[in-house]
């Protein structure tokens, strides 16, 4: 064979993110040393990124299974059927370590990469999100992260012309050296239309369309599996930069050509563009691939088959076609101004073989590298359980009204309008629910139904107990979805934690997905798409865990979509569920009372169900003139948001027999709703909630342009703006 | 003084702009036009009259501002 | 009505403009910007987007398509034509319309419902609003802060060629505007997006005025 | 040769993003920094060899392309 023998030095192997026990499995598997480029190919797909060598026993534990799912994890996106010949095509993706090196970039080409990962299936996108766990706010980095990858989602997003709908965004210091940025892209595409990235008939030309390669990001996916330091950070290593003109062309051009019979097999060029997307389709499908690598179309001089097989340069496609299509899909591309190139053919070697100039450079057998992918089952440790705090224990340091105006101006609470006025969020002309509610909802274009979508989780209550947070970061998004009158149907996630190799890390892994697995069958809420982050620790130091769980749900009628406003005064306020007054680890104690501890609020799987089940059908019925969760900041913090969204004041009535009015005002208990009913139909909501078996209590009114308690403590809406709509444009420095 | 400071992406660093000019211009019938990258040209007033303290000054400011170390370089010049 | 919509490699809001004339009964016309003949039409609508990555100056690139002379030479005819966002931008860089568009003044891209005053209903699109009516639009842009000299300021008064006005000037243009319209009367450029107002699921329908209008004035 | 296009605002056409540059420096703490414009530097390869015919196809560019004369100004210049 004419594979040169580079010399493979145990330097070069640790370079490349191996353990000594992988390359000699990898020797093993090529029955010969690797050469440089093998080593490259070896390194990247059995990078933590790729290969999930440290999550895979667990992401078993997932649910993916239920009536709704056509396709669940292992394609590039799940698929659930929404009924009347559609599909939702929507999965969420990290790009922590791009966006804390270089925010804007790192930020756009996350966007970037899930529009890709949507598209490839052949859905059309049709809605973004995206989750952002920032530093501290007065942290030196913290406004240059803000400003970058806001203005980098914003900049991919808007130029794609795809809305960005949702998301969330919080500040802790335990993100200083690692922020998270997560995107959710959701599509939509009929049943029969779905492309899979299974490559097969040998024969079938290879195909590589959509921008020219570069030397971006080499190494960008073990770079995304190793620990940062202050050394790394200086290093800066090639950064991939995106041109989201050149997506939303190969957007264009890719669903033209799907509207053919021309595509096999197709998969978008992703961590490790052209190793992943050759290796992946070729093993889904049994195959062998062989590539001309000389044919690749590059945009630097003298570029290497090792830079052409592990550069990361962005919006490329790689394409199975049909014998005889190649010139459909020449025409097709050449409209779009982009690459098109044969560069190679399926096979019925099993193997992937690159040439160079005709000469062989590399033959890796593809099963193997996926069946003999390492697979680590890390040690983990539990963490005792985090003591619960009683709620006669939290002192009340300032007066309910004081509080509450102390919690919407802070970091977590403030309003996001500065971030969501940056995305179009109305583009395609299908937002129902724009940015700000409970969940986005998308119309599905043409028809009277819609898609619910939000990103949720509490991290400071998984670090407190990952089982209970992870359990709550999926209830919270299934009841999100349930407040504005949607059926939930499944869930993408994105798991971003520390080291693996920290037994403690790991332990809050497993904590978290057992959570999430519990919570994701009690609501037939399966997972069918995600990914896993891993090593976000700067010097040691490991993040919060936060499994980010993106929920999609369906509007069978719009006509029955609730919204955090209410429009008129005299309505009846309802809350539904039990209010226990559960202060530990909530945003009251956090602060008001400047003390981070105590356990997170449990999370009643049953009850949820029950309450979200009840508010669903309560909208249904088209009783409801509001409504909306109760999560962060508890029971004042949901009225203020709604009066807020309203323009018109509340009324809000103590208990009679209250112990403590502040934990009943901010206590954090789960499973809750704040209801607007109008008078007439008030008997009807309790009379449902009591058929259901659901608490349902009169606890105010609405009128009036402020806010006030039993009558009294009046804050006026005017007020309470300027404090919720003031703090973010304050730290970015734009007013 | 007058001042001014190029800044422009590092070799390697994807271009979009340029490439797009660079394809306009080829449509325009412009023939012969080979990579195109474009950059920032920035002007500034300074009230520093020293030259060596001037080129001192904007050296740190593209350091600290002007230009994004990561995907940029930049160079200064001072007008006589 | 028969209404062309044009799309640039680029455009984004194309299908939103011809959803929103078809739901007011106009027959769209989607229209390839290679192209150098059109078909005939009563309405030419340059939608929104980003043309060509908005890569260089805003609408620069687009406003040097093939299509364009042909738009151009339409518009000397008098066929009505209508810039929203990126197709005012694509407007004025092909001299269509005066002035220019440069960065917003806060820097920042800005997608929300701004209010606007009817500045002028002396035109086929605009004609269905009474001067000086309120009404409310989404902007979505980068680049919506309007450029031009005193002089074609003045002149733009003086010929009550001002479409619509921002309230609360969201980008800096000068004097507010947000939308020309030109020396004949049947082109417009406006930055605010009344296809995104034209259907009441979507919060108002102020945009849609605009469309009926055009199908009342020009059939 | 290589040639170099610098697109500028005009003279009193406003300049936000210089602006906001001057406005970044005042915080940071450099102190005499007085108006800043913030333009364009395009560099171009061209094949042609000879000066005279490429600065001609470069005006071209400008007055086709590269600048709009609305609001700016352009100034070329060729490699030696
Ligand atoms: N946390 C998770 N839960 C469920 N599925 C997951 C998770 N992480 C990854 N997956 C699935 O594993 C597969 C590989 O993921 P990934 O490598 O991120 O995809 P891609 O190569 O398209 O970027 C995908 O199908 C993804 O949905
Ligand atoms: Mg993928």
């Amino acid at each position: 064979m004419a594979i040169a023998a580079d010399e493979i030095t145990p330097e070069l192997i640790a370079e490349h993110g191996l353990a000594d026990a992988e390359y000699e499995r990898i020797v093993a598997i090529l029955g010969r040393a690797p050469n440089l480029l093998e080593l490259g190919i070896f390194s990247v797909m059995w990078s933590e990124h790729c290969s999930y060598k440290s999550s895979r026993h667990w992401l078993r534990r997932l649910p993916t299974e239920g009536p709704q799912v056509i396709c669940g994890p292992g394609e590039n996106a799940g698929v659930v059927d929404l009924g009347d010949g559609m599909a939702a095509v929507f999965k969420i993706e990290s790009h922590n370590h791009p966006s804390f090196i270089e925010p804007h970039q790192g930020a756009a080409t996350g966007v970037g990469g899930i529009l890709r990962d949507v598209f490839t299936m052949g859905a059309r996108p049709v809605a973004l999100l995206d989750s952002l766990r920032f530093g501290a706010p007065g942290h030196p980095k913290t406004r240059y992260l803000v400003d970058g990858v806001v203005a980098g989602i914003g900049g991919y997003g808007n130029c794609v012309g795809v809305p960005t709908v949702g998301g969330e965004t919080t500040f802790h210091g335990v993100y200083n050296g690692n922020v998270l940025v997560n995107a959710m892209c959701v599509g939509l595409v009929a049943r029969e239309q779905i492309f899979y990235a299974r490559a097969s008939g040998p024969g079938n030309p290879v195909v590589y369309v959509g921008a020219k390669t570069g030397r971006d990001g080499i190494h960008g996916a073990t770079m995304a599996s190793a620990e940062f330091s202050e050394a790394a950070e200086a290093r800066r290593p090639t950064v991939q930069a995106g041109d989201p003109f050149t997506e939303k062309l190969l957007l264009e051009a890719c669903l033209e050509l799907m509207r053919t019979d021309a595509i096999v097999a197709i998969q978008d060029m992703g961590a490790a563009g052209l190793t992943s997307s050759s290796f992946e389709m070729a093993a889904r499908g049994g195959v062998g691939i062989e590539m001309d690598l000389d044919r690749v179309p590059t945009r630097e001089t003298g570029m290497t088959p090792y830079e052409l097989m592990l550069s990361e340069s962005q919006e490329r496609m790689l394409l199975v076609l049909r014998q005889g299509a190649e010139g459909r899909a020449r025409a097709v591309f050449a409209k779009w101004d982009l690459e098109c190139v044969a560069v190679g053919r399926v096979t019925d070697s099993g193997a992937v073989v690159l040439r160079w100039h005709g000469e062989e450079v590399a033959r890796v057998p593809v099963a193997p590298i996926g069946r003999e992918a390492p697979l680590y089952e890390r040690p983990h440790e539990r963490r005792p359980a985090a003591v619960p705090i009683a709620a006669l224990d939290v002192a009340a340091p300032l007066a309910p009204g004081e509080a509450l105006r102390r919690l919407l101006g802070s970091p977590d609470l403030a309003s996001r309008r500065w971030i969501f006025e940056q995305y179009d969020h109305m583009v395609m002309g299908d937002t129902v629910q724009r940015p700000g509610g409970d969940a986005a909802v998308v119309r599905i274009h043409g028809s009277n139904r819609g898609l619910a979508l939000t990103t949720d989780c509490t991290p400071r209550y998984c670090a407190a107990d990952p089982v209970r947070g992870g359990m709550q970061a999926v209830a919270e998004a299934w009841r999100n979805l349930c407040a504005v009158g949607a059926r939930p149907l499944a869930v993408t996630d994105c798991l971003n934690f520390g080291s693996p190799e920290n037994p403690q890390v790991m332990g809050e892994f497993v904590g978290c997905i057992e959570g999430m697995a519990e919570a994701c069958r009690a609501l037939d809420f399966p997972v069918v798409s995600g990914n896993v982050s891993f090593y976000n620790e700067t010097d040691g130091q490991a993040i919060w865990p936060t499994p980010t769980v993106g929920g999609l749900g369906l509007l069978a009628d719009l006509d029955h979509m609730a919204t955090l406003a209410w429009r008129h005064g005299g309505l009846a306020l309802v809350l539904v569920g039990e209010t226990f007054g559960w202060l530990g680890c909530s945003l009251y104690l956090r602060e008001v009372c400047g003390r981070e501890e105590g356990a997170p609020p449990p999370v009643d799987l049953a009850t949820e169900r029950r309450h979200g089940e009840l508010v669903r059908s309560l909208c249904e019925a088209g009783l409801l003139e509001a409504c909306h969760d109760l999560s962060d900041g508890g029971l004042y913090v949901a009225l203020a948001e709604m009066a807020l969204a309203s323009g018109i004041g509340a009324d809000l009535r103590l208990p009679e027999a209250c112990d403590s009015p502040t934990a009943w005002l901010f206590g954090e208990d789960q499973g809750r709703y704040l209801l607007a009913v109008a008078p007439a139909r008030l008997a009807a909501v309790e009379a449902a909630a009591s058929r259901a078996g659901v608490l349902a209590r009169r606890v105010g009114t609405t009128g009036g342009a402020a806010l006030t308690l039993d009558g009294g403590d009046a804050i006026s809406l005017r007020e309470l703006a300027a404090i919720h709509e003031g703090w973010l444009p304050a730290l970015m420095g734009t007013p | 003084m007058k001042a001014r400071v190029h800044v422009r992406l590092k070799d390697g660093v994807l271009d979009p702009q340029g490439a797009a000019i660079g394809r306009a211009l080829a449509q325009l019938g412009f023939a012969g036009v080979g990579e195109v990258r474009q950059g920032k040209l920035i002007e500034l007033e300074l009230a520093e009259t020293d030259r060596a303290r001037a080129a001192r000054q904007l050296e740190a400011m593209c350091e600290r501002l002007l230009a994004n170390p990561v995907i940029e370089t930049y160079a200064v010049s001072l007008e006589d | 009505m028969r209404a062309g919509v044009i799309t640039f490699p680029g455009s984004n809001c194309d299908r939103d403009a011809a959803v929103a004339l078809a739901a007011c009964g106009a027959a769209v016309t989607s229209i390839w910007h290679a192209e150098t003949e059109l078909p005939r039409l009563d309405l030419i609508v340059l939608p929104g987007g980003f043309t060509y990555g908005d890569y260089l100056r805003c609408g620069a690139i687009a406003a040097r398509a093939p299509v364009m002379a042909e738009v151009a030479r339409r518009a000397e005819a008098g066929v009505a034509v209508l810039g929203i966002c990126n197709g005012f931008q694509i407007l004025a860089e092909i001299g269509l319309l005066p002035g220019a568009m440069i960065s917003n003044a806060g820097l920042k891209f800005v997608c929300r419902p701004v209010d606007l005053e009817v500045a002028t209903d002396a035109s086929p699109f605009t004609a269905g609003y009474a001067r000086g009516q309120a009404i409310r639009l989404p902007i979505a842009h980068h680049d919506g802060n309007y450029v031009c000299s005193e002089a074609e300021c003045r002149r733009l008064e003086d010929e009550d060629r001002v479409a619509f006005r921002y309230m609360d000037n969201p980008n800096g243009s000068t004097a507010r505007i947000a939308g020309v319209l030109g020396a004949g009367r049947n082109v417009l450029g406006m930055m605010p997006h009344p296809e995104r107002a034209a259907d009441p699921r979507l919060g108002g329908t102020d945009g849609r005025i605009l469309f009926q209008t055009l199908l009342e004035t020009l059939g």
